[in-house]
């Protein structure tokens, strides 16, 4: 073998719409009004619905969350993809998504105000919130695992995460896993440059995320996720390729979060107004609304109705979500275990109990300190 | 009834449960071909084929975290943890995810799996192949522990856990693998889980043990019967958490004096909880202080003076002997 | 004196340590630029440039087994775990490595770190940002655990950690970050690893807790005392591993009563350890059982919840009392 | 960007020996005849050493270890590339290489026999054997951190590992940081084929090792493992690029082991015998042995009086660790930690008290049934 060359390898990029809202045509999926539309109208309910959390949450109505605006093609053009055999596994900044796949904003809004109940999703094989960085890349693989056993045809999980879940550990192990198992998974790096305070560049020495997949024998993308279209076209080439059995594919969405890492963030810290512009320039709804309008499947008047409609539904949900009640503070001695454990009982009395001396001492020293509603609506 | 060892009895225990249950699927490194370093997993990948007797590359956190993905998808993964000292490796996805998933969904999902790990001292083996970290993962709410002390009731707490619906960590003493052999019935057996057991009958001191400890604690309680006659409990815990404290207790308030045996170090471990909780429920029984026969609070040292640190008869003997003349 | 919170305390002794000895650097996610999530690091990188305060990529395994590699290289690293619910996912290092160099090789290397993480609960975080998991790193023979419940000891403790010459993993109550101020002197101060402080003197009980505990632990003595009396002796662990238990027994000894409480779980706690150390030691001097107040053995419920599962000054009040009560 | 390729990228390759033992001329090393009879002494050495511990812990005189016959080259080839100023961060089948770099036989055989002693190591700037597999590439890279960070000049890391190690999390993670951190270290995977008996192809689906430094912008080589002077060349070159600030290199090294995995297992339940011989035709030892008859650096005479030099220095070493005595059963409790505690000492004494009973209780049941050398040699 002497001093040899082994390659070359490749992955490969694909945009489709331009930030201008023109397009590829040779590349322009074969898709319905409807499904453009509904493309469309998810993406803007996780914008909107994002924003209003936004505002719930400075003024206290809700707890820490991560928006997701500047994300909405990269996550909802992949579901766009997918059917409810599809299993969606998510990590936390993709709001457009799970309403997209039939999660209720009430809900989300729900598990923001610190209450389990918001995960009771009603939403098809769609895996709750997952926080721990990289972890649910390795569920999606054991999914995908589980799918194939049991012959499941048509079916893959696809799985979220981000630029900076490409450092953890279980990032790599569940590429590695998926390539040696050949199972239909799709992996969907959201690689919006920053990790909280970290640039890529720092996160990493690999000139793209997608070449990553060389280290697996596995697909790699690049794909502009600011592009709904073509998130959607690569999760569907990369689904067809889970169906027939091809393997996993591993696509990293070049997109960006023009807002805070979390509620808790302030990204003035570490980044630039001008580095925020530009990527604003390049906002995924715009660009879609442009095509849509294009298309003549938009025009302004019916683009202002969806408006207003997006922005009722999402009016509705805070106020059902502000009137829920019914939150019985034992409910976690319920679901430490499937089955019932005289230790875990025990506990719970005492717990019971202490709730109680903690209402009665409230009730007679400092009344009306708590909202009456509920024990446990903190 | 046949007789086997404690391998043979887990791999008993694996096989009939794959047999009657295609959801059950066992992974890990070299469980496959190899039937495990141990043999545990022994003909399963023969009989079963690979796609239910996975070898997989060589990544602790990764056979979690796919064996949850499954768990989640309806398989129920057994899978295997080569060494308990390489566990650790996994401790993100069981306490961030195997053991919260159930509360997190509020039982919409739940994660059955069980993960089987060889722990423990006594058979002369490499760094990191000799501890017992029990308390590690008992500490971790929504993870269950499991110990069976020889191949009897390991073949039935496997079984059990097998089938329960949350995660267990199922702990196997390496070095009652092959020590010795019982009868084991090859119909189904099943011991429920949460459950300590009375092995042996007792008035005037409990004795608790689990693992491989119960066999040098039978031996320190005979010992100290046939010097003294004194009529000693003995208690096997079988399931570290949740902790079957009521049993431990009802024979405390019998017997009034109680001893504590484990292989772990003493700080912060399955013995300091079990007084804990006897403090909480017998405190007025007590005779004596209880005392605890353990390992030190020393990074388990290599093989040469392993056997110096690990209780023995005669440490045990010792300890009963002192709390019955407290 | 100035007066100053706990992170700003954090963030002097940081500054101090790596004023005067260059060998000291901080690493982990955010700690740079950002000066941290909590701001423990701020201005560090400014001072000191990104080559001592270091952002790291987004891996808790690769920032503690780089820090083990700096401090056999001779470094003193003081690594950050953003959250302490993330730490498991460094526990193989920590396990396998940093509490095992210096016994490996005969004392040969050591590896003089620290780990840095917030910990607990009460302001209202996200899943994995509450718990109070002590006793996990605690049982790992080799590796202290320290908890400083203000500004003052907090300062002094870091100091002392990052002087220390093995691993310490230095947990930071979150709630008290900003919670109160303190004095806090500008000039050096080291409080002694291992060593638990009585912070109010008394005669019929001994309270003992630690981290953001101590302060309603304060507040249900005094609340006592104002309404019967009582004379409590209050005492903050500070390190938790290596256990200071002879201040404990002594303390104990004198009051004949004990109350402890923590945040975490009640099973195979840093409570359960306490009250196994007050049997060993001061059994015949307990005029009741050692009564706890802790979280329950549930997991970690969502912040809408925590404020019941947390212990607070009129749970530790009723528990003193039914203690004195006995 | 529509659709494109990106890329082309490329890893190296690297044989200069055959297995014939005839060699590239234009790459062969410039190595003067001492330096190549070191190496060559170094993996006989090596060989011997692991042939002998084989037949101790057959006859029960010594505990488990992992043979490392079929990896001479991989691992002293690079030891001969390093200085002192290096460091060499071993795991656990790599003895050529650690005596080598000056750890003794005798404290190996210690070691292996269940005592810390062993690793008292002499050799400067050498950690010890490492079990968790993958752990120690983290450990180099915050060594090499360290240095850069000291401003050592014309030092690196070299850390070693197996096929097996790529899969694990800690793995992907130094190499990441190795990458963004830029720092002076070289990555030697000896890719022996398997895992204990899982196969390269259920480790990974990477067509080799080596592309997986795509993965993280740093450099990539695969090197005939059993090849002592194309393994030297390599690491060679890698600590060249280390040195001048060019970062880390990733070198896998293709070799196998033709024994057993550890003392403890049975290949011949996973691999063929036909397998095992392929691979001993392309032994290491024998192929360098025909490069220095040929290059005249070595005739039969001297080989046979090499031979007996290091069979004679293996034995000398057996019978020194067969006398070794003085283990004082406490010894754990001096190196929990470097500073004394209370808690420490207490439990020091009831330790102390618990083996001065077993010894009265040994001397008084069980005469003779203990070795009276010395307590805790067991
Ligand atoms: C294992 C783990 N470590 C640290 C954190 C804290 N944390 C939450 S999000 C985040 C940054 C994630 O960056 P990236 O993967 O790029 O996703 P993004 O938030 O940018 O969408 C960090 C460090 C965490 N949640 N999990
Ligand atoms: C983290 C971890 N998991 C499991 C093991 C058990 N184990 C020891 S060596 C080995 C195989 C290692 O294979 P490879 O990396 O190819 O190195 P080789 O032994 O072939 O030299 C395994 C699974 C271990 N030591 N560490
Ligand atoms: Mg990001
Ligand atoms: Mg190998």
């Amino acid at each position: 073998m002497p001093r040899k060359e082994i390659g070359p390898f490749f992955v490969t990029s694909l945009q489709i719409l331009e930030p201008d809202g023109s397009w590829d045509e040779t590349l322009e999926p074969d898709l319905s009004g409807d499904q453009l539309l509904r493309l469309y109208r998810s993406m803007l309910l996780g914008r909107q619905a994002d924003q209003r959390m936004l505002k719930l949450q400075r003024q206290g109505r809700l707890g820490t969350f991560a928006p997701s605006t500047g994300h909405e093609a990269a996550h909802c053009g992949p579901v766009l993809a997918m059917t409810e055999r599809d299993w969606f596994v998510g990590a936390y900044r993709e709001l457009g998504a799970r309403l997209m796949r039939g999660e209720s904003l009430e809900n989300a809004l729900l598990l923001y105000n610190g209450f389990e109940e918001g995960n009771r999703s009603e939403a098809p094989n769609t895996t709750p919130v997952s926080i721990i960085v990289g972890a649910q890349y390795l569920h999606a693989v054991g999914i995908a695992y589980a799918m194939r056993y049991r012959g499941e045809k048509n079916a893959a999980a696809v799985v979220f995460g981000g630029d900076g879940s490409t450092s953890e550990g279980d990032f790599h192990e569940a590429l590695n896993f998926a390539g040696v198992w050949k199972v239909p998974v799709v992996f969907v790096v959201q690689n919006n440059q920053w990790a909280i305070s970290v640039p890529l560049r720092l996160q990493t020495a690999s000139d793209t995320l997608a070449q990553k997949a060389i280290a697996y024998g596995i697909g790699g993308i690049q794909v502009d996720g600011n592009d709904a279209l073509a998130m959607y076209q690569a999760t569907r080439e990369a689904l067809d390729r889970a169906y027939s059995g091809e393997g996993a594919t591993l696509i990293e969405a070049v997109t960006y979060r023009t807002t805070m890492h979390t509620t808790a963030d302030d990204p003035t810290r570490y980044r630039s107004q001008e580095e925020v512009a530009q990527w604003e320039a390049r906002d995924p709804l715009v660009r879609m609304r442009r095509y849509l309008e294009t298309k003549g499947l938009l025009d302004d008047q019916q683009a202002q109705a969806l408006d207003e409609a997006v922005q009722a539904e999402v009016e509705r949900a805070v106020q059902a979500f502000e009137a829920r009640t019914g939150f019985p503070p034992d409910v976690p001695f319920d679901h430490v275990f499937g089955t019932r454990h005289a230790e875990i009982e025990e506990q719970r009395a005492l717990f019971l109990e202490s709730v109680r001396w903690e209402q009665i001492a409230r009730e007679h020293d400092e009344p009306g300190d708590l909202a009456p509603r509920e024990v446990g609506h903190a | 009834m046949p007789k086997m060892n404690l391998v043979s009895a887990v791999n008993l225990a694996l096989d009939q449960e794959m047999a009657q249950d295609d959801s059950v699927v066992v992974l890990g490194q070299d469980v496959g071909v190899n039937g495990g370093v141990f043999r545990a997993t022994v003909d399963l990948y023969q009989k079963y084929g690979r796609q239910r007797a996975i070898d997989t590359p060589l990544a602790e956190s990764g056979i979690l975290g796919t064996s949850i993905g499954m768990a989640l998808a309806g398989l129920r993964p057994v899978c295997e943890m080569q060494f308990s000292g390489f566990s650790y490796l996994m401790a993100g996805q069981l306490e961030g995810h195997a053991s919260r998933y159930r509360q997190r969904s509020m039982s919409a999902f739940s994660v059955p799996l069980v993960i089987r790990m060889p722990y423990g001292g006594g058979v002369r083996a490499l760094e990191h192949h000799s501890e017992s970290r029990e308390a590690t993962y008992a500490h971790f709410p929504g993870t269950k522990v499991v110990i069976p002390s020889g191949p009897r009731n390991a073949r039935a707490l496997l079984v059990a856990s097998i089938r329960d619906p949350d995660p267990v960590v199922f702990m196997e003493p390496t070095r009652n693998y092959r020590a010795f052999k019982e009868e084991v019935p090859l119909e189904e057996e099943v011991l429920p889980l949460g459950k300590a057991q009375v092995v042996q009958e007792g008035t005037e001191l409990t004795l608790i043990s689990w693992g491989a400890m119960l066999r040098p604690s039978l031996a320190a309680a005979e010992q100290v019967y046939q010097r003294r006659g004194a009529s000693i409990e003995v208690i096997d815990l079988l399931t570290i958490a949740p902790l079957d404290s009521d049993t431990l207790a009802d024979s405390v308030r019998k017997t009034g004096r109680c001893v504590v045996v484990q292989e772990a170090p003493r700080g912060f471990s399955v013995s300091s909880e079990i007084i804990a909780r006897l403090n909480e429920k017998v405190f007025l029984y007590l005779e004596a202080p209880v005392k605890r026969v353990t390992h030190f609070d020393v990074v388990t040292p290599y093989f040469g003076r392993e056997q110096l640190f690990l209780p023995t008869p005669l440490r045990i003997a010792r300890a009963l002997e002192e709390t019955l003349d407290f």
